[in-house]
């Protein structure tokens, strides 16, 4: 059982690591500052929530379990309004060379 | 725990001004100039009851805060030097208060408040209370707190005018101070970490010479050296002091750069007593001797009177170094070392009488003349004979001519060099005097050539402002007719002097 | 080596840097920057020596966590106001640069306006 | 190499590379950015130092705070700076300089940190033996309301300087006016929803974090800094105007904690053994009734320390 548990929070946080991975090489490749964004947050707020989904069997009780989930969603609200105003100051600032 | 009786004084003597730096900001308007006001005269009797405590019982007063004793809690002591650097400090803002009267009232017909004098009277107490905060501490952290506060009272006060010059100056003094400081606490930081207390006292019989104490006490050093703006760390002092309105150059000048300088004191003498401190006291006089030479030197060509002064305190402050290596290794020379001691800091406090009254001279000449350029000068000398006399006073104290305190001062300074062998340092002193005389009569001669036309000022000057110049000026002077054993009370509470030596 | 020994190998790193960077990079806003780096290696260097002052079932001595939590706050107050005084400066000039500090003697203001 | 030694080294290496980008980087705005991600990998550090209310602190002050202080900075600058940045090539002879001066410091404390005292001196011992005077249960809490209550004080006195230092930069005509440019709400704009939404969370964190501040990490400054965080974001939104800095009721916002302080701290001379002491059995309360205005007026200050020298005339 606590094998079980242990493997699957290794694949669960392991993807999660790919995730980042991936949206930090698109943050740092993709041409210009929407594709940027969009690589950012899908892959950060897929990514974080695979690690916390992993280490929830290992939460400490119900509590510990919802503070995880919390950070979770505070992280995709605060990547969401974020990336929503620097979409917008991108759009509305004058094309770049 | 026993509390000292009277200790409640130290504590008063930065409670007394913060609590008018709470009560201005909260009343505003016209009352921040009463509260400043009401402020002065209490403060003024506080230092003056810790002064006369320290003198009848020829101890340090000693104060626990919150009754934690060290090394877990915070205690305040006030040494001889500590009395001494707190009574000049209650005069001299005293004076500079009622100097700045005229010149931060807040207008009527008007707004009910107005910035500059309320940010004015709020910032003077908040320096006033940081000094007083300093020159009580006996714990390295509480000193990094209350050298800060220094910092965020003086620093504004630089650009209240608002120019561009005095806010470039402003920043640059900030950085520097910023700089200073964060390099102190860093060594207090290694300090801790090799001594486990932060406690002056409790510090001078632990510290032991390794390196952790040695970087530790490099750091510290060279960050207060900057916030006193030793040559070659000089370059933020010129802008900033000579751009503030007149009665902050006073404060700055006077009063703000001596509280790092006690600091540097303090750590030199009172936390590592017993270490071996005379090669890095050399270079500590040898910066001093160049900063003599260097600020004189440009004082000598500026053409702006106030830039001159703020080159003049460039140069004074060099003095004050001169007294590291003379009053190093007390025991082996306990008399020269004591008269070194008295003589820097009988400097300090001269150069803070002298230097308080130039830049407030020079203030109400520029008032009356609506400029300070040297070469315009012409004439001053008939109109404001009373202002003129009195920056010629403190042009003696500064030259260090007979019987001003800084002649006193340089006088002991250039036996103990003697005494010690150290001759060189006297001709130092020796040739410092012939500087500061070349730009002190370079002013005078200006004022008092005739003019192409009788001068007519511009502006009013009241004749109690020049009064308040010209007792200055004069304090400055009578420091060095006081009779000698009178400055016997700097002695007291030294913790680099075995018991025994204690006269 | 020990975890304190890395931070605080980490926390001298971090002071050679912000030093480096305040006396080499003219603009204000670049020098604020430095210093707080500095700073923060600084409040680490506390750290590290509370962490070794672990003890009476502490993960650390509270003395110096406790400095280090005054001294943030003073780091902040002072960036606040070097950032005002930024800020106005190059609303009024234009200009953010504080000459660099090497040569002395030239830019001392002699000249009159 | 054990794992959470690993994990130290990367942490230490990734801190020092963020601090060199910081120094280093092309423009402010990177520089700025760079700084948030060092303050927030900053408190990851003193999580692994055991450090957890230094850590709350350098996260909400260092890392968030002063973050929003830089970022608006740099884009006021932008717009206001007239010559474009001056050359960022400085003399190579100041550059080595530098080097050499920074690389000397450096080696200097790595050689202390690499000698520690021995044994190890502590006041740990020290603190939790007087633990039960203060009626407290976090140690750090002891230490800045207790053991060393002075500093505190006078840090609350640096932070009501600051602030009329930032103040006094303002033009004469626009004393007692409100700070900053007025913002416009944008019903559409996510910063409205987030301004919305996030307040009340944040107002029960920080609540929470004073209110156990007492026997767990947290307490008025990271508790104040949330609640000033809040109030920023409720500004920056336009949801509520900053105050007029004329106003009476917000002086007495400001001067409240301090004061309160000072006056517990003066009535130690009569009640207690000293300034500063607390009563025997009242230390806990008091402390706790010290720290909520406390932290509304640490709140107060770093908010307007953020929102800068007043920018508009005082309405008549």
């Amino acid at each position: 059982m606590s094998l079980l548990r242990d493997l699957f929070t290794v694949v669960a946080v392991s993807a999660g690591a790919f995730f980042f991975l991936a949206g930090t090489v698109g943050l740092l490749r993709f041409p210009d500052p929407l594709s940027r964004l969009h690589a950012l947050t899908k892959a950060d707020n897929l990514g974080l929530g695979l690690v916390v989904l992993g280490l929830l069997p290992h939460a400490d009780g119900w509590l510990g379990a919802l503070k995880l989930v919390g950070i979770w969603l505070f992280a995709l609200l605060a990547g969401a309004v974020a990336a929503q105003l620097i979409a917008r100051a991108a759009g509305s600032a004058p094309p770049r060379a | 725990m026993i509390q000292q009786s009277p200790g409640y004084l130290l504590v008063l003597a930065t409670v007394l001004p913060v609590l008018g730096v709470m009560l201005s900001l909260t009343l505003g308007g016209r009352r921040a100039e009463r509260v400043a006001l009401m402020t002065m005269p209490a403060g003024l009797a506080v230092a003056g009851a810790i002064f006369a405590c320290v003198l009848a019982t020829r101890r340090p007063l000693l104060y626990v805060v919150g009754a934690w004793a060290a090394p877990l809690g915070v205690s305040l002591r006030a040494d001889g030097i500590s009395a001494a650097m707190l009574l000049t400090t209650a005069v001299l803002m005293c004076a500079i208060g009622l100097f700045a009267r005229a010149d931060f009232r807040t207008p009527r017909p008007g707004p009910r408040e107005a910035r500059a004098p309320l940010a004015f009277w709020t910032l003077l107490l908040g320096v006033w209370g940081a000094l007083n905060a300093v020159f009580v501490g006996n714990d390295l952290f509480n000193l990094y707190v209350a050298l800060e506060l220094l910092t965020f009272g003086a620093v504004p006060l630089v650009s209240l005018d608002g120019r561009a010059e005095t806010l470039a100056a402003a920043l640059r003094y900030l950085l520097f101070a910023l700089v200073g400081s964060v390099l102190y606490l860093l060594g207090s930081a290694l300090l801790y970490g090799a001594y486990g207390t932060l406690d002056v006292v409790l510090l001078s019989s632990r510290v032991r010479a390794d390196t952790a104490t040695e970087v530790a006490v490099a750091l510290m050093t060279v960050g207060l050296l900057a916030k006193t703006a030793l040559f070659p760390l000089h370059l933020w002092l010129p802008p900033a002091h000579a751009g503030a309105p007149t009665a902050a150059s006073a404060v700055l000048s006077a009063l703000v750069v001596k509280a790092s300088f006690f600091l540097i004191v303090r750590l030199w003498f009172s936390v590592m007593p017993a270490l071996p401190i005379l090669p890095a006291a050399q270079v500590l006089a040898a910066l001093g001797a160049a900063a003599i030479v260097f600020g004189s030197v440009l004082a000598i060509r500026q053409t702006r009177l106030k830039l001159l002064i703020a080159y003049s305190t460039v140069a004074q402050i060099g003095y004050l170094f001169l007294m590291f290596p003379l009053v190093a290794g007390a025991a082996a020379a306990p008399g020269a070392s004591s008269a070194a001691w008295t003589g820097g800091m009988l400097q300090a406090i001269s150069h803070a009488c002298a230097k308080a009254a130039m830049f407030m001279a020079a203030g109400l000449i520029a008032l009356a003349v609506g400029h300070d350029r040297i070469a315009g000068l012409a004439g001053v000398g008939r109109a404001l004979p009373m202002t003129v006399f009195a920056f010629g006073l403190s042009g003696l104290t500064l030259m260090g001519v007979p019987p001003s305190g800084g002649f006193l001062a340089k006088w002991l300074l250039l036996t103990a060099a003697i005494d010690r062998g150290q001759w060189w340092w006297a001709l130092v002193v020796v040739a410092g005097g012939m500087f500061t005389g070349a730009y002190v009569f370079r002013v005078l001669a200006r004022t008092v050539t005739r003019p192409g036309e009788r001068l007519v000022p511009s502006a009013p000057v009241a004749r109690g402002r020049e009064a308040l110049v010209l007792a200055l000026a004069l304090l400055s002077v009578v420091l060095g007719v006081l009779p000698f054993a009178s400055f016997g009370v700097l002695q007291i509470g030294r913790l680099d002097l075995p018991p025994g030596l204690l006269r | 080596m020990t975890s304190a020994t890395l931070y605080g190998l980490m926390g001298a790193g971090l002071v050679g840097l912000g030093l480096y960077g305040l006396v080499v990079y003219p603009h204000a806003l670049r020098k604020i920057l430095a210093f707080n780096v500095l700073g923060g290696g600084v409040f680490l260097l506390f750290g590290v020596i509370a962490r070794r002052g672990a003890s009476s079932g502490l993960g650390g001595d509270p003395v110096p966590q406790a400095l280090v939590i005054t001294g943030i706050v003073v780091a902040f107050s002072a960036t606040a106001l070097a950032v005002a005084l930024v800020v106005r400066l190059v609303e009024e000039t234009g200009m953010a640069a504080l000459p660099s500090d090497d040569p002395p003697a030239e830019r001392a203001p002699r000249t009159e306006p | 190499m054990t794992p959470p030694l690993a994990l130290d080294a990367g942490l230490a290496v990734l801190v020092l590379a963020v601090a060199a980008s910081t120094i280093a980087a092309r423009g402010t705005f990177a520089s700025v950015i760079g700084f948030v991600t060092y303050g927030l990998l900053l408190a990851l550090a003193w999580v692994r130092l055991s450090a957890v209310d230094v850590a709350l602190t350098e996260a909400a002050i260092g890392g968030g705070v002063t973050g929003v202080l830089l970022l608006t900075a740099s884009a006021r600058l932008r717009r206001a700076e007239k010559s474009p940045a001056p050359a960022e090539h400085p003399g190579l002879v100041l550059r080595v300089t530098a080097a050499i001066l920074s690389t000397l410091v450096a080696a200097g404390l790595a050689a202390v940190v690499l000698m520690p005292a021995s044994p190890v001196p502590t006041l740990a011992p020290a603190a939790m033996a007087n633990l039960p005077a203060t009626g407290l249960g976090n140690p750090v809490a002891a230490v800045l309301l207790a053991y060393r209550a002075w500093d505190t004080l006078l840090e609350k006195v640096v932070l009501l300087l600051a602030l009329l230092g930032v103040w006094s930069l303002a033009p004469d005509l626009l004393w007692g006016g409100r700070p900053g440019p007025r913002h416009l709400v944008r019903q559409e704009s996510p910063l409205t929803l987030l301004a919305q939404f996030l307040p009340p969370v944040g107002i029960v964190v920080s609540i929470y974090l004073v209110w156990n501040g007492a026997t767990a990490p947290g307490g008025a400054f990271p508790g104040g800094t949330i609640l000033a965080a809040m109030w920023i974001l409720v500004m920056q939104a336009g949801l509520a105007d900053a105050p007029a800095v004329g106003s009476r009721t917000l002086r007495i916002v400001l001067v409240a904690g301090a004061a309160l302080f000072l006056a517990v701290g003066l009535a130690g001379f009569v009640v207690a053994d000293a300034f500063l002491a607390y009563p025997a059995g009242y230390a806990k309360p008091l402390i706790v009734a010290i720290e909520i205005p406390l932290t509304l007026s640490i709140a107060a200050t770093l908010g307007l320390l953020v929102a800068g020298p007043p920018a508009r005339a005082p309405e008549a």
